[in-house]
């Protein structure tokens, strides 16, 4: 139950509880939260969908990304779906690991690997339309119709 | 059989959560060709494809009873 | 009240909400936990005592440090003061950001620099003995009997 | 006069927590060497000082009534 999709409001100490352990001294939680302005335009909410079998499955993948590449490591991850609104908490991500460079290094890639890997995806409500958001690395698109052979396989 | 599902600005272009095609022994880029077609959509070039949950290439071909599904852009986090 | 000492556990939940921002997409946090073995060696339980005036004042510095570096940010920490055992939560550093890169590294330069300058000691109690554990980050010591230029003014 | 503090491993050396000394017109240096001498401590090398909260170097000249803090190593966080 380390990567969990929540359609409630997501509490914080629970996630870290999760990766708390006797040998780790450092824990990081990245908490993404709904934004009023982006690039000037106000949003009024937001609703988060999400492919949710595959969702987890990726959010499971990432974490065992990370137990490889740093040792120690412990992960959980909540991503929040539904209607959000104003400075509710979209997602939390938290690490610990023995050694603290590790704890935020760990914890960046696991943010920035959902935004590569994780099908969930994000409408933005404003008061003159709604659009669903996409490609918000500002990459370029998959032209083989997938991501990196990497993201492939578990 | 394949369920074939679709999220987000593309359910909303499509017009439909799911249907069922006869896919068994196509590419997904076959496959993507047809759903172009059918539905009238721009192009699917940066839309990933999973089958059964995992990603899969535009090469690989699809078996009878797989679930395919067309996953635009992600934008969670 | 963004820089506390507290003698009493900390709530990591009431760290966050001082950083909480409309316009901030990002927070991090940075929780120190007491490890059990360090060096192989088992530590039963630790003591932190501090300067209570000048460290307070060394966290604000801190704050200010980086809310002038990091366009938009917002600082809280809250360190512990005492007798800690296994687990418990030593600091909690909150940081917001309008953009998540910055939400990292932000809070990594908090931790860093807390260790450099805010005068808090810990002394570990094993089995065996105890110790005031200095120089955590080894570095030579301080010739001219103070840190860096930059530490000097606020 | 000035009030003198001692951290951590310090104090225990010391065996004071704070002294009441006359200062004023000594260098932060000068006042070391007196406190090695007369606590017959090692050496003061990685001792940091503060006067009245803040940091000084060991050339600060000390005035009457500064607050001086005799500060180890630190080891939070």
């Amino acid at each position: 139950m380390n990567y969990e999709l929540s359609k409630e409001a997501i509490n914080i100490q629970s996630v870290i509880d999760k990766v708390v352990e006797r040998d780790a001294g450092a824990i990081t939680t990245f908490i993404g939260t709904v934004r009023e302005l982006t690039h000037g335009k106000k949003t009024l909410y937001l609703v988060y969908e999400a492919y949710e079998a595959m969702a987890v499955k990726k959010l499971a993948q990432i974490g065992r990304e990370i137990e490889e590449r740093w040792s120690g490591a412990k992960v959980a991850i909540t991503h929040r779906v539904g209607r959000l609104d104003i400075t509710d908490i979209a997602v939390v991500i938290a690490v610990s690991t023995p050694h603290r460079a590790d704890a935020y290094e760990a914890n960046r890639y696991a943010i920035e690997r959902i935004k590569e890997i994780v099908p969930i995806w994000k409408k933005e409500h404003w008061e003159d339309g709604e659009e669903w958001i996409g490609n918000q690395k500002e990459t370029v698109a998959y032209p083989k119709g997938q991501p990196e052979e990497k993201d492939l396989h578990e | 059989m394949n369920k074939v599902m679709f999220f987000a600005h593309l359910r909303d272009a499509v017009g439909e959560e799911e249907v069922i095609v006869e896919a068994a022994g196509k590419t997904v880029a076959q496959l993507k060709v047809e759903i172009v077609e059918t539905y009238g959509l721009q192009k699917m070039d940066t839309v990933m494809t999973a089958i059964n949950e995992e990603f899969a290439g535009n090469k690989e071909i699809i078996q009878d009873g797989d679930v395919i599904a067309f996953i635009p852009p992600v934008s969670g986090g």
